[in-house]
């Protein structure tokens, strides 16, 4: 297992774009490779290593034998980990916008705040949230049909608006609450959320959103039975019929 | 001497039956203008001349150093800001595409806390839309929804909509049916048929309650959105019945909780209205070229608002590159402001940060804005001191027109000249750097 | 300038594959010349590309933008020294449809619809679109005024209408779509056929269709009638489509070319009474064009993968919206027009697009003169015009076609014949379909050949015709397509082995045709009228002003004196 | 009083705001209207001002009854001193939510403030 670790210079005036970070694009390289590849800081071009220290395992391996660790604050530093497809990053703060974006395979590991976009159209792997998430887990690009297509995203904390928006599989798990209109235009996959959230499965076509607290419930939406999972009651219903849609919604009967 | 035919430059509107006397190169009377529409055409104080700000206060400077000290901003930064631009005309916005490009700016425009979320809702859905004289000829159904154009358009009604004579609408309001649904009553629910009060926020619910209903699905709750069922199913039978029926929507869907996503449904409503009858939606668009702004930035970029260039190629996601957005992560570092004022109109919080950075106003007036300005560049107001083209709400194009010479230059000269300093400048620290 | 040595197809003048050099001096090709050498030796040499029929500027188009951020993400190009960024693949920015048709050889592109109201846009649009010459064809198949004078069979009058219209928009050409339905679309309805009289109005599309051609040819203008069908994309709809060509069999053309251009024919040749026995009656049109020679086509070829379909067809899009559950954009526009944006994906297992794609192929190999057949893809409703060198091949080589048959779905083949047909074409064939044949279809006399006189639009590609056949090689010939070695257009080399060398604005071609003043003064009296009562601005701000025409060529026909007997 | 703080334009916002340095432009935006019985429960007169505050921020306004307006929901036009009460998060689409934000009314004595007070606090840091 090679590993590489990833230290900010410094705190950054404007937020900076470094999709490089994976073991996709770094496991192969040598640090003076590593030093040379290319990050934007706003609209300047700059060396990885003008920004960002790097140390670790110098021989190169690959993807899949290879850890990625991010130390210092990367809450300003986007697209983090973006399309990987195999090994490991582990950010030990936050991370910025749009970290595993369309990432296919392997694990991403954020121990703080993940900001907006997290895993957008995500195909595979997994993504691990200690902190919590912003808007648009899971979601797609505006006006696409499909956000995240498969995979697995757990948030320990909760998450904000639009919580996989457009989702066609894959599954997002909140242990808190979720943000406005989670599982939005769904069409598949399943999204369980621990705490309380607003409007859920807005057009909802098909798949899973399960609510372990309060929802507002939209009226397009079908009491079907009460079901017990683990335990606990569930009234669930079928919607989102404005869609003509056989999505099911699950919230904990209180 | 008397002009005919004049286009009015304050809202999407563009009323372009204005009759305006010109006297000693100034406009001494306005006809046929609404009164938001005759106070912008009859003028108010006017920023001198250029200032730039040392130690904490705006000094006079010529218009060439005013330039240069704005290009000098724009090129120290990394992530600037190019926002306003919907009240100029589409030649200054299109100067402006190649400036943001040059210096690898964010270019956005007032859309973005106004009817932002309508766009996103069309890319989500698409807009079934049409000229406003299609609503004069063949309307015979009209919805408000939480629009007030009795205030924000006041001519709406007797050019385009409600009171309008037209081929196949010959009796005008007599011959219309006019719902408004807001969450309040408003001087444009006082010329309505029917108002449909609901609870703030709710739009979404009550839009979905009506695509049930619309759709033939009767099973909703007793209550949406603080409606009775009873209600809704008598507003989804009077929409249902429309032989051409209009639906027009303004910020009190917009800039209500769910934003674009109750765009986003009220277009779903009229498109699956189609199915039954003939339906058009309309935003209701304030600046009268705020709907241009988006055409440039569309046909340039691809996008029609918050363009990011930072990396040579147009990048485009509001909440990510959008004014307020930047702002309030403070990932912008300086701010060219054009035809706006985000100082009133933008959260305080977010001005706060506008504060913070260095800032380059343009703008015929004084406004808060200036306040928080380092350069500050008075120019002539499109549409009356300079032409240039303007899309109506509808998104037809039309050529507004110079009516007086002004001694100030265009906002088109200006970002042109701030563009040439640019080039200049960059030139010369790169010959700098050689030697 | 001279082009020295290469392999030239120049059909027009009948040059198929003669090794010469080609002359070059002030933007014009001439007798001799001296200066800058390219050396082409034995390299194909063609005019530069005509493409007659291509939706580029205007509402429609940036609406298609506007709707799909995911398109204008994908083909992003950043900025050079010389170019503005790019974007988009189906809907690309104006600086993208420059410098790629640029880039294929393509030197003139025509838009193929603006209504008078809205071409003020359309020229925003098109000032904007580098290195082409252009020109922009006027919707008139629902205009009221234009139903309305022919109700009253007043063709002088519609012929002052459509010299006004063209005036008032700048524009090239008479566009009809969906005659009547635009306007019955206005409530929501469509005409069902050529016989079925518009709501209110009392005419007929068969009427209006005429009617226009009369005019047309009274104004001996430089384009025929561009005749988009009623009914299009419907299954069945061949026999509309053969319907309306009878209709215009009688009528005198007034220049030498042709009385009718039907746009993208593909879309008007099917069969079948749904889309389950969805067929291709693609050899019953060939066969017609083969027997009659009042009208030429283009294919409006269909290309697998993503499209946005645009059209003034108004109710085909929101048929197509429902179909496909896809977002819908729809723009009526008073008294003129209605128009529909969908985006949409054209899939290779899918069998109605198997067929569509077949038919495309059909009309072009079965018809015999390719003067008959243009190269489109009704950019970009059949497909993005960056496939023109596939629809190229397609046409060279057979055994491509049997390999794309083979990726299809299994019905395809029992659908249409294209699996039987053997034709492959030449390069002269192809040379006349994407050059010779658009200009002359055009009217445009200085483009389409390389005769002294003619624009120094060249192309040169990288591909020796006697040494390549492209029934084997295809792949390499659509390599070679895809970016020419030379680009000339007006004497200055713009492209240059797919990289942009200078991006000058091109011209902007429109025509001022000239009616008796009388005709003039009585639909100045019927337009002054619906400028008061119907339309929602003013007279005085309609027209498209000179400031929005960037460059511009105004074609005058010779006047007329024949008016009388075409009437 | 806990309220749903809505903004947006009137036809007297619009006439001065292209002056926004006036008397007028603050007499415009500088109004807070309630419902009839919200106006009476605060023991509101004719001149009398209320303050706006939540976790956003503060404002003082003069306070107008509005027949039109539903008890519960407070009104101001669209402006610097609506966007006092507006917080700065657009919820991931670029556009904060100047409609339907909790506020907490109250009567007070203090004054409006000018347009230039208003801003005094983010100008000191400009001018200084």
């Amino acid at each position: 297992m090679r590993t590489i670790s990833i230290k900010p210079l410094r705190a950054f005036e404007v937020s900076v774009e470094a999709e490089v970070i994976s073991p996709d694009r770094l496991a192969a390289l040598t640090f003076g490779q590593i030093r040379a590849l290319e990050v934007w800081l706003g609209n300047r071009k700059r060396k990885l290593s003008d920004l960002f220290r790097v140390e670790g395992d110098e021989a190169p391996a690959s993807p899949a034998e290879t850890l990625v660790r991010l130390e210092g604050d990367f809450s300003r530093v986007k697209r983090i980990a973006e399309g990987m497809t195999a090994g490991t990053v582990e950010v030990l703060g936050g991370a910025g916008m749009h970290a595993g974006n369309g990432m296919k395979g392997g694990q991403l590991s954020i121990q703080g705040y993940a900001d907006d976009w997290l895993g957008r159209e995500m195909r595979g792997g997994k993504i691990i949230v200690a902190g919590s998430a912003g808007n648009y887990v899971g979601a797609g690009y505006r006006g696409e049909k499909c956000g995240m297509r498969g995979g697995e995203i757990e948030i320990s904390g909760s998450a904000g608006a639009y919580l996989g928006e457009h989702m066609c599989g894959g599954s997002i798990r909140v242990s808190g609450d979720a943000g406005d209109f989670p599982g939005a235009a769904n069409q598949g996959g399943t999204i369980y959320i621990g705490g309380s959230t607003y409007l859920p499965g807005a057009e909802m076509t098909k798949g899973t959103i399960t609510v372990g607290g309060n929802a507002r419930v939209l009226p397009g939406y079908q009491k079907a039975d009460v079901v017990t999972i683990e335990g606990r009651e569930y009234q669930k219903y079928l919607g989102d019929l404005v869609e003509k849609g056989t999505g099911e919604l699950l919230v904990a009967a209180s | 001497m008397i002009q005919e035919d004049v286009i009015c430059s304050f809202c999407g509107c563009l009323c372009d039956d204005i009759t305006a006397e010109v006297e000693a190169g100034a406009v001494s009377r306005v006809r046929h203008a609404c009164r938001l529409g005759a106070s912008k055409m009859m003028g108010h104080d006017r920023i001198k001349g250029p200032m730039i700000r040392e130690d904490g206060t705006l000094v006079e400077a010529s218009y060439q150093e005013a330039y240069d000290r704005a290009a000098q901003i724009l090129l120290a930064a990394r992530r600037p800001l190019l926002y306003g631009w919907a009240s100029t005309v589409c030649e200054a916005q299109e100067k402006g595409v190649l400036l943001a490009e040059e210096v690898g700016g964010v270019m956005d425009s007032t859309a973005t806390v106004c009817h932002g979320p309508s766009v996103i809702g069309i890319e989500e859905k698409g807009l079934a839309s049409s000229t406003l004289g299609q609503v004069k000829n063949r309307a015979d159904t009209i919805v408000f929804w939480g629009c007030n154009p009795a205030e924000a358009h006041p001519r709406h009604s007797l050019r385009y909509s409600s009171n309008v004579v037209g081929r196949f609408t010959p009796l005008g309001r007599a011959g219309r049916k006019i719902v408004v649904v807001d969450i309040r009553e408003t001087r444009t629910s006082k010329n309505a048929d029917k108002l449909v009060l609901i609870e703030p926020g709710s739009d979404y619910e009550v839009i979905s309650a009506l695509r049930m209903l619309v759709s033939g699905k009767a099973v909703i709750p007793e209550r949406v959105g603080g409606v009775d069922k009873a209600d809704l199913v008598a507003l989804a039978e009077i929409l249902k019945r429309a032989k051409f029926g209009a639906f027009f929507f303004g910020l009190g869907i917009t800039h209500s909780r769910g934003r674009y996503k109750n765009v986003d449904n009220a277009l779903s409503l009229v498109a699956e209205l189609n199915s039954y009858t003939k339906f058009v939606v309309m935003p209701m668009r304030g600046h009268y070229n705020v709907a241009g702004i988006g055409q440039v930035l569309a046909w340039s970029s691809g996008f029609p608002m918050s363009v990011d260039f930072a990396r040579g190629m147009p990048y485009f996601n509001p909440g990510e590159t959008a004014a307020c957005d930047l702002l309030a992560r403070q990932d912008a570092d300086a701010a060219l402001i054009i035809a706006a004022d985000p100082a009133s109109n933008f959260p305080r919080s977010t001005v706060q940060a506008l504060a913070r950075i260095p800032v380059i106003q343009i703008d015929p007036y004084e406004n808060p804005t200036t306040l928080l300005s380092k350069v500050v560049i008075p120019s002539a107001i499109a549409g009356i001191e300079a032409a240039g083209t303007a899309y109506r709400m509808d998104g037809l194009a039309l050529r507004m027109k110079k009516l007086i010479d002004s001694p100030y230059p265009s906002d088109e000269e200006i970002i042109g000249q701030i563009l040439e300093s640019v080039k200049r400048q960059r030139e010369m620290s790169a010959g700098g750097a050689a030697r | 300038m001279i082009v020295k040595g290469g392999t030239v197809y120049d059909p027009a003048n009948g040059i198929f594959g003669e090794e010469m050099d080609i002359c070059i001096e002030g933007g014009r090709i001439t007798e001799k010349a001296a200066g800058e050498e390219i050396d082409a030796k034995g390299l194909l040499v063609m005019p530069g590309g005509v493409d007659a029929h291509s939706h580029i500027a205007g509402k429609k188009v940036n609406t298609g933008r506007i709707m799909s951020p995911g398109d204008s993400r994908s083909g992003v190009e950043p900025r050079t020294a010389v170019c503005r960024p790019s974007t988009g693949y189906t809907v690309p920015n104006c600086y993208a449809m420059g410098y790629r048709y640029a880039r294929m050889g393509y030197t003139t592109v025509f838009e193929a619809a603006t209504p008078i109201i809205d071409a003020r846009h359309t020229h925003e649009e098109l000032k904007e679109i580098p290195i082409l010459d252009k020109g922009a064809l006027t919707l008139f198949g629902n205009n009221w005024e234009v139903m309305e004078c022919v109700h009253d069979r007043d063709i002088p009058k519609l012929a002052a209408y459509v010299a006004w219209g063209l005036q008032a928009a700048r524009g090239y050409g008479v566009k009809i779509v969906n005659p009547g339905g635009g306007e019955a679309w206005g409530f929501g309805t469509n005409v069902k056929g050529v016989h079925d009289p518009v709501p209110n109005f009392d005419v007929t599309p068969a009427e209006i269709i005429r009617g226009l051609a009369q005019a047309n040819e009274m104004l001996r203008l430089p384009h025929s009638i561009h005749l988009h069908f009623n009914n299009l994309g419907k299954p069945g709809n061949y026999s509309t489509a053969l319907e309306t060509l009878e209709l215009l069999k009688d009528i005198k053309p007034s220049r030498r070319r042709q009385v009718v251009h039907v746009a993208h024919m593909q879309f008007s040749s099917y069969g079948g009474t749904s889309w389950k026995d969805f067929e291709s009656r693609a050899p019953d049109i060939a066969d017609y064009f083969n027997k009659s020679s009042h009208a030429t086509m283009d294919m409006g070829q269909v290309i697998f993968g993503n499209a946005t379909t645009m059209t003034a067809d108004a109710p085909l899009e929101y048929a197509n919206a429902r179909i496909a559950h896809a977002k819908w954009s729809n723009y009526d526009i008073e008294l003129e027009e209605s128009s529909g944006v969908v985006p949409w994906v054209y899939g290779r297992k899918m069998l109605v697009n198997d067929v569509q794609w077949a038919i495309g192929l059909e009309l072009a190999l079965l018809t015999k003169d390719p003067w008959k057949v243009l190269l489109t893809t009704d950019h970009p409703n059949g497909g993005p015009f960056v496939n023109y060198p596939e629809v190229i091949t397609l046409l060279m080589s057979r055994p491509k076609r049997e390999a794309e048959i083979a990726t299809q779905h299994e019905m395809a083949p029992k659908r249409s014949t294209i699996a039987t047909i053997d034709r492959e074409m030449d390069w002269g064939e192809v040379a006349v379909m994407t050059r010779a044949a658009p200009a002359r279809v055009l009217g445009l006399a200085e483009k389409g050949h390389l005769g002294p006189g003619a624009d120094a639009d060249i192309t040169i590609y990288d591909l020796k015709p006697n040494e390549v056949d492209p029934s084997v090689d295809h792949a390499l010939v659509k390599k070679a397509l895809a970016a020419a070695k030379y680009t000339i257009k007006g004497g200055a080399v713009v492209a240059k082995e797919g990289e942009i060398l200078q991006a000058p604005l091109g011209r902007t071609y429109w025509v001022q045709a000239e009616v008796p003043a009388a005709d003039a003064q009585r639909l100045m009296v019927d337009l002054q009228e619906k400028f008061d009562r119907y339309y929602s601005i003013q007279l005085s701000n309609y027209m498209v002003q000179d400031a929005y025409v960037a460059n511009p060529v105004v074609i005058r026909p010779p006047a007329r004196e024949a008016a009388k007997e075409v009437a | 009083m806990k309220a749903i703080m809505i903004s947006g334009r009137t036809l007297a916002q619009g006439v001065a705001c292209e002056n926004k340095m006036s008397a007028d432009f603050l007499a415009a935006t500088s109004v807070c209207s309630l419902s009839q019985g919200d106006y009476q429960q605060l023991g509101l007169l004719e001149g009398k001002n209320v303050l706006l505050k939540n976790g956003f921020g503060q404002a003082v306004l003069s306070a107008r009854s509005d027949p039109g307006l539903p008890a519960g929901v407070v009104f101001i036009p669209m402006g610097p001193w609506a966007n006092a009460l507006v917080g700065s998060d657009t919820g991931g689409c670029g556009t904060p939510q100047f409609k339907g934000v909790e506020v907490e009314v109250e009567a007070t004595e203090a004054p409006v403030l000018g347009v230039r007070d208003l801003f005094r606090d983010i100008t000191k840091g400009v001018e200084a």
